[in-house]
């Protein structure tokens, strides 16, 4: 009997010890699954630095990628709620036109002018709504639904301004465009568009992670039957996320209308879906659902403007465009997927 | 019975840095059937998955199959070593007919193009032999999980193999379905085939084994021959301590029952269900037999709203109530757990956290909305301690754990809403002895609490063990009640009776 | 001359790089540019019709520092403000084939006058009579004023019906098939149809030919190499004429303005407009299309 | 003893009658499943028959629409193959456009002119192949690496071309483009691009239905991991899947340059993809994978194809047309859920 007492404290201490041993490389993992893109980021950057012979890293360049990054980001962390739910909203870039194109024909109202803003992101929340209830409701599948008001939505951009190009000059609110918020006066400031790209971000964080709505949507893009069994309402996450959606693609359009005081319901936010998509799964959330995170996507979007931002300055022609930033996203995912293969599961 | 077929010696395997297996020897003759045992996450599936080619052992050990060592490649690798096997996880496509899944991976073909009628008639005898009432046509999407799992017997036995392994083969079955598959399983003994045979249920072990291995850690510590096959030998080879009161039943039924908490009555969906009532008092235990198929999770999820129903209705302690979705049966107090973890009832990408809390994270909640951390890390704690989860912490992922942990986190997370009405669908599905006396323990405390538990249970002596009463299904209607008198105990006979449809025979 | 400022860098943004228009147009940007510095860098990227993605590229030029910029602009009035950005940074901008608000010059076709005749071509061929198209295309500047163009002269005709001018061709071949396929099932009789550009007109043709439709005056305007072959084809006759454009003499015209500017050379005019010519079946021969060597 | 046996026969009967019923359901719901959009396919058609005046149904229109509907027919096969075994093929498209141009360039190589068939197909077959390999060797997300390969092989195809149009007015096999098969001489023909695609269409059904690679494809995306586990080459099935997808593009990219004697890198096939995709899933294949016909796809197709051209012929606006369309795309399958409503377990 006593030998058997000391059999059995054996495997105790180890398993204590394999446990601990077992939270380490757990952090680890996490850290690394984390930082997911980041380094590809960085190796970006610095290469197009030493290949534009110092273009990249000055503050004014930083500001123009931050600034072209923000609408996508905007974007993409709507879509990122999405995702992560197992959905994809195809019209983002569809509302984003309409939104924009709302925002603009209110603003030149003289009394009503200064609306637009509001009117811009009601605009897209509506259709986000509308988009959620037709998924949640009527149970139709996410990307045939987004498919359709992709195509429909874009036709209704075109009816707001009969198919021409609305213009306002003196658009209120325009600093949201084209201004910067100064932090140090006279040495740092940071374009509005970026600012209000980093809250949004911050807000997804805080809703993903801190509420127990951000729960309900892993659950339910992690198993969407146990979800329901779980006494979760579904339809509920599944019209929030995608009002989110369109919300954030009203904010964006009517970040775009700030920065080109401008907008045409045919030209505006064409395949802008592709490229927040790209974002979000560049970022490592992934398609089935249930898994990802909000950083993620902000640095997959940055990915895509450095990538943008750097092959023109470094002067590589349109053609050739095309041909690197599609091997660079391909070469990107392989490269993290190695990376990570020591540490995931199968 | 000199040579065995086969010899494993050394075999490790480590899962990033974490050792599942620690050079584990398994010898097993031709002939036998040899019962593989240890708790939850000892390493019997991950030894049979390395066996079947599924899993790539670590390099060092050796596997001999009729004396010549052999290296085992992929799942094709093992198939040509002569091993068949019946994962513990079901692992079958849905989408594909009963036939389709049996033949996947050696389908027929005749001149190029697929032989779906020859195929369809070449399962045609395994299927009856099995008592199984599907035709191959149908497809799998369209069985219960037992009827599932039937599919996958007959995968294995049709592959016509030199070693048979079965993985819980049994988890889903009843007693009847149960007792031809030993049947047929003794009868593939006596044609000389070698059988490993895991299970957690103790009884099918001493009917079945011949020989018994047993695992701790991922270590073996152990084998005994027929005739040490014994309760206490295995149990505490298997956990190191003996498990003496096996079924925990300290609740008193006639005191403790009180009001009548949930009634259903005539419930029926039009399909399964046709017109079942029921009741359950406070601090009882009520258990829900029949064979499989008899619609007894079909009627759990109709009480719950998880599927519509075309008739019925509800009442909760003497008042009616309307129950449309889980979350309004959540509401009103009844939870229930699945029988069905991997599919309804775990997050397996979510932490077990997570996964503990899901449920009340809205109770708890700050300002109505915002998580609270603190609360949640210690429920989890609670958990991982009350029901000695073996987990690194909370925090891993749901899906990492053996399959007789993720069943007591998915536990865990209905003790924590503290329910009045708790129906537990095969709560002690692919759980280890161990867990299984905890679990018992704390379905006796709830009831004791003055919980109503209703517990839908395929394994009849836990039925029989834990219950105060049984009510028994046959083909979506209720057939009887068998109840616990002074003298008369539950039986295993009268329940059969009843679910069979066979009580005027035996009268 | 004595370049008080050397021409190192110009950055060019087109409408679509896939349109040999806008690759013309960019080789003559290239020729006239290297004729003034040899070592002179040169990025040339498509919009894609996208105004935001414009804005994008022209801040994006704005960091690598040129010293020009030669833009299609996606719309003439909203691209203003990016070009006062431009400005700002001290390029000179100068648009192409487009007016552009605000920009120091533009240099284009005189699309209204295009539009004017190669309907006036119909209207002549028909003797003023007849059932007519106007296939329309994406809605840019110089669609719109070909239309306009169009439409004027056929307002003058009251003999001229025009049965519908509300599809858009998409500015392709297959576009201008598949709204030709429809419009010849929808109107049993057409006499012309004036499509918006070459690419569209040919589309057109092929639909035509496969419907056995004969008789069908198409009138374009480009003056493209395709509408060349097609105005020399015997097998295409009802492609007649294509009010023709001069892509490559445009971007010399621009970037010899722009260098101008550059050297504190004001033009007389902020707009430059290079009149069209019509390219028939007749003088096709003689025409020196877009990819003919222009650089003697 | 006996009364055992009786009694055990007697549970046998009734559960073999029960499975003989469930077996006739389960062929009714797979009968109207595989009716799938046919009706809503009907309903469109004797609508614009009605609102056109009787255009609709004529010899020469039905001509039309099929060959409208032949290339994305063709695409959506593919793309059937793909989806099935849960993935997804944005490449198409680019796919397309390369292969159209290496065809034209090769077709006016005086001695060669005659290989540009087969040099387009193959152009498109190793394009899908290198898709495949990516996906089912490097286990990188479909939707990243085929979102990749649309913006390089895009870029890829205008360097084809040198940037410009490529056109061939004497491109051999012009007949394929344009001519028609005549079956009656005088009163029947079928255009050969509709017989091109029926044959696709049949091979399709074939593969996937008669052949032991069919099974394969369809437990793939039913169940991947049992899949691998019954000793599947699960990499052998996507490489297959994505090069028949690449293949398929690559025979759309001929047609097309019969059909338009021209091609041009950067316009032709522009977001082809998301008109396959829409086939498929009008046509009832699942996203998950493992659910879905080739039939299915077929009506998708020509649902789509009447859509354009009904809308044409009805004199519809541009505008407008994007509307309708989006929102009929919604209601067809709105429509389809409702109609399986009764039939389906939820
Ligand atoms: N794919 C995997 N990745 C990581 N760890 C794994 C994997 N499979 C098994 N493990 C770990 O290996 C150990 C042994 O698991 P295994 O499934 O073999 O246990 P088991 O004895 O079959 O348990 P149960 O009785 O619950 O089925 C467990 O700690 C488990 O968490
Ligand atoms: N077509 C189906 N799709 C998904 N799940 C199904 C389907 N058919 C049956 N099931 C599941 O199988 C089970 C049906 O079991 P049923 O209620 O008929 O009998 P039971 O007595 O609970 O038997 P079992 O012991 O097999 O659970 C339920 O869990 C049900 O959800
Ligand atoms: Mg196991
Ligand atoms: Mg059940």
């Amino acid at each position: 009997m006593p030998s058997n007492g000391a059999a059995e404290a054996k495997p105790a201490s180890t398993t204590t010890n394999g446990a601990a041993a077992e939270t380490r490389r757990q952090r680890m993992r996490m850290l690394i699954s984390a930082l997911g893109m980041l380094p590809v980021l960085l190796i970006l950057c610095i290469g197009f630095h030493v290949l534009s012979e110092g273009r990249f890293f000055t503050g004014q360049n930083l500001g123009i990628v931050l600034q072209q990054a923000a609408v996508n980001t905007v974007l993409a962390a709507g879509m990122t709620f999405v995702i992560l739910t197992g959905g994809i909203d195809l019209s983002v870039g569809s509302i984003l036109a309409a939104s924009a194109m709302a925002g603009l024909t209110l603003s030149k109202l003289p009394e009503l002018g200064m609306l637009w803003l509001p009117a811009a992101l009601l605009t897209g929340l509506g259709f986000g709504v509308v988009n959620g209830a037709l998924i949640a409701l009527l149970r139709l599948p996410p990307f045939i639904v987004t498919l359709g008001s992709l195509t429909a939505v874009r036709g209704l951009a075109r009816l707001l301004g009969a198919d021409t190009t609305v213009f306002n000059p003196s658009i209120p609110y325009a600093f949201i465009g084209n201004g910067s918020l100064t932090l140090v006066p006279g040495a740092l400031s940071i374009p509005w568009l970026s600012v209000i790209a980093l809250l949004v971000i911050l807000v997804s964080w805080l809703v993903l992670r801190r509420t127990v709505l951000g729960v309900h949507i892993y659950a339910v893009g992690g198993n969407e039957s146990a979800a329901r069994l779980a006494g979760i309402k579904v339809w509920a996450v599944l019209i929030f996320v995608y009002g989110v959606s369109g919300l954030f693609a009203g904010l964006g359009g009517a970040m775009q209308a700030a920065r080109l005081y401008a907008a045409n319901g045919l030209q505006l936010g064409q395949s802008y879906e592709l490229d927040a998509i790209t974002a979000v799964i560049l970022g490592g959330t992934s398609f089935v659902g249930g898994i990802g995170s909000i950083w993620g996507t902000l640095v997959g979007a940055l990915i895509i403007a450095v990538l943008s931002n750097g092959l023109i300055l470094i002067g590589v022609s349109d053609i050739w465009q095309y041909v690197i930033k599609g091997l660079v996203i391909i070469g990107a995912v392989a490269l993290d997927r190695y990376r990570l293969q020591g540490s995931a599961r199968t | 019975m000199n040579d065995p077929i086969l010899e494993m010696r050394g075999v490790s395997k480590t899962f990033f840095g974490i050792k599942a297996l620690r050079a584990v020897d398994l010898i097993v003759y031709a002939g036998e059937i040899h019962a593989l045992m240890g708790e939850n996450g000892a390493g019997k599936s991950t030894l049979m998955k390395i066996l079947s080619g599924a899993y790539r052992p670590d390099p060092g050990g050796e596997i001999r199959i009729e004396g010549k060592a052999v290296r085992i490649e992929g799942p094709l690798g093992g198939r040509a070593a002569g091993i068949s096997i019946i994962y513990q996880e079901l692992s079958l496509a849905p989408n594909l007919t009963v036939a389709e899944n049996i033949y996947l991976g050696r389908e027929m073909s005749r001149s190029g193009l697929l032989a779906r009628g020859a195929m369809r008639e070449g399962v045609g005898p395994i299927l009856t032999r099995l008592g199984a009432d599907f035709l191959p046509s149908t497809l799998v999407a369209h069985l219960s999980m037992g009827q599932r799992q039937l599919v996958e017997i007959a995968r294995a036995l049709h592959a016509r193999s030199k070693i048979l392994i079965m993985d819980e083969p049994t988890t889903s079955l009843s007693a009847a379905e149960s007792e031809r598959l030993f049947a047929l399983i003794r009868q593939l003994r006596a044609e000389g085939l070698a059988i490993i045979y895991i299970s957690h249920r103790m009884d099918e072990v001493y009917a079945l084994g011949d020989r018994v291995t047993v695992l701790r850690d991922g270590r073996l510590v152990g084998s005994l021959d027929k005739p040490e096959i014994r309760a206490d030998t295995i149990v505490r080879l298997m956990v190191g301590r003996d498990v003496s009161s096996f079924y925990k039943k300290d609740h008193d039924p006639e005191a403790g029952r009180g009001h009548p908490v949930l009634a259903a009555i005539d419930m029926a969906d039009g399909q399964r269900v046709k017109g079942c009532s029921l009741t359950v008092h406070a601090g009882e235990v009520v258990g829900l037999a029949g064979l499989i198929g008899a619609g007894r999770t079909e009627l759990a999820h109709l009480i719950i709203g998880a599927s519509p129903k075309t008739s019925g209705r509800l009442e909760l302690e003497g008042r009616p109530v309307e129950i449309r979705t889980p979350g309004e049966a959540l509401e009103a107090g009844i939870a229930y757990l699945t029988e069905d973890r991997k599919a309804l009832g775990l997050f397996l990408d979510m932490s077990c956290l997570d996964n503990i809390n899901l449920a009340v994270l809205a109770r708890d909640a700050k300002l109505g909305w915002v998580l609270d951390r603190d609360k949640a890390r210690e429920r989890a704690d609670r958990a991982f301690a009350g029901l000695s989860i073996r987990a690194a912490n909370a925090g891993v992922p749901a899906g990492g754990l053996s399959g007789g942990n993720q069943q007591k986190v998915l536990l865990s997370r209905l003790l924590a809403i503290a329910p009045k009405v708790l129906i537990l669908d095969e709560p002690t599905r692919g759980v280890d002895v161990g867990a299984k006396s905890e679990i018992y323990s704390i379905i006796d405390n709830l009831a004791k609490a003055g919980t109503a538990i209703l517990v839908i249970s395929s394994d009849l002596p836990e039925i029989i063990g834990i219950c105060d009463r049984v009510v028994v299904m046959r083909a979506g209607h209720i057939a009887g009640e068998v109840t616990r008198g002074p003298n008369s105990p539950l039986t295993q006979e009268d329940i059969m009776a009843l679910a069979t449809g066979m009580e005027h025979l035996d009268a | 001359p004595s370049s008080a400022k050397e021409l190192k860098s110009i950055g060019v943004s087109l409408g679509s790089m896939g349109n040999p228009f806008f690759v013309a147009l960019s080789k003559g940007a290239e020729f006239e540019a290297k004729k003034t510095n040899p070592n002179v860098k040169i990025t040339t990227v498509g919009f894609e019709y996208d105004l935001g993605k414009q804005v994008t590229q022209i801040d994006n030029f704005i960091a690598a520092g040129v010293d020009l910029i030669l833009l299609n602009p996606g719309d003439p009035k909203a691209i203003g403000p990016a070009i006062k950005k431009a400005q700002a940074a001290g390029i000179v901008v100068v648009a192409v084939d487009t007016a552009a608000e605000g920009a120091d010059a533009t240099v284009t076709t005189n699309n209204v006058q295009a539009g004017e005749i190669s309907c006036q071509y119909i209207v002549d061929k028909l003797g003023g009579k007849g059932d007519v198209i106007i296939e329309n295309g994406p809605q840019v500047s110089a669609v719109i004023d070909r239309v306009v163009g169009c439409k004027n002269v056929f307002s003058k005709n009251p003999g001229i019906k025009v049965l519908s001018s509300d599809q858009d061709g998409k500015g392709s071949r297959e576009g201008g098939l598949t709204v030709a396929q429809g419009y010849l099932t929808r109107f049993p009789k057409i006499d012309a149809i004036f499509a918006i550009n070459d690419p569209q007109a040919i589309g057109t043709d092929l639909a035509a030919r496969q419907q056995n439709r004969s008789g069908i005056i198409i009138t374009a305007v480009d003056g493209a190499p395709d509408i060349e072959a097609a105005l020399k084809d015997p097998q295409s006759p009802q492609i007649q004429a294509s009010a023709s454009q001069d892509p490559f003499f445009m971007a010399r015209r621009a970037v010899q303005v722009g260098v101008g500017i550059l050297n504190g050379q004001k033009p007389a005019s902020t707009v430059e407009l290079l009149p069209s010519k019509l390219v028939t079946r007749d003088n096709v021969a003689e025409y020196k299309g877009w990819t003919s060597d222009r650089s003697q």
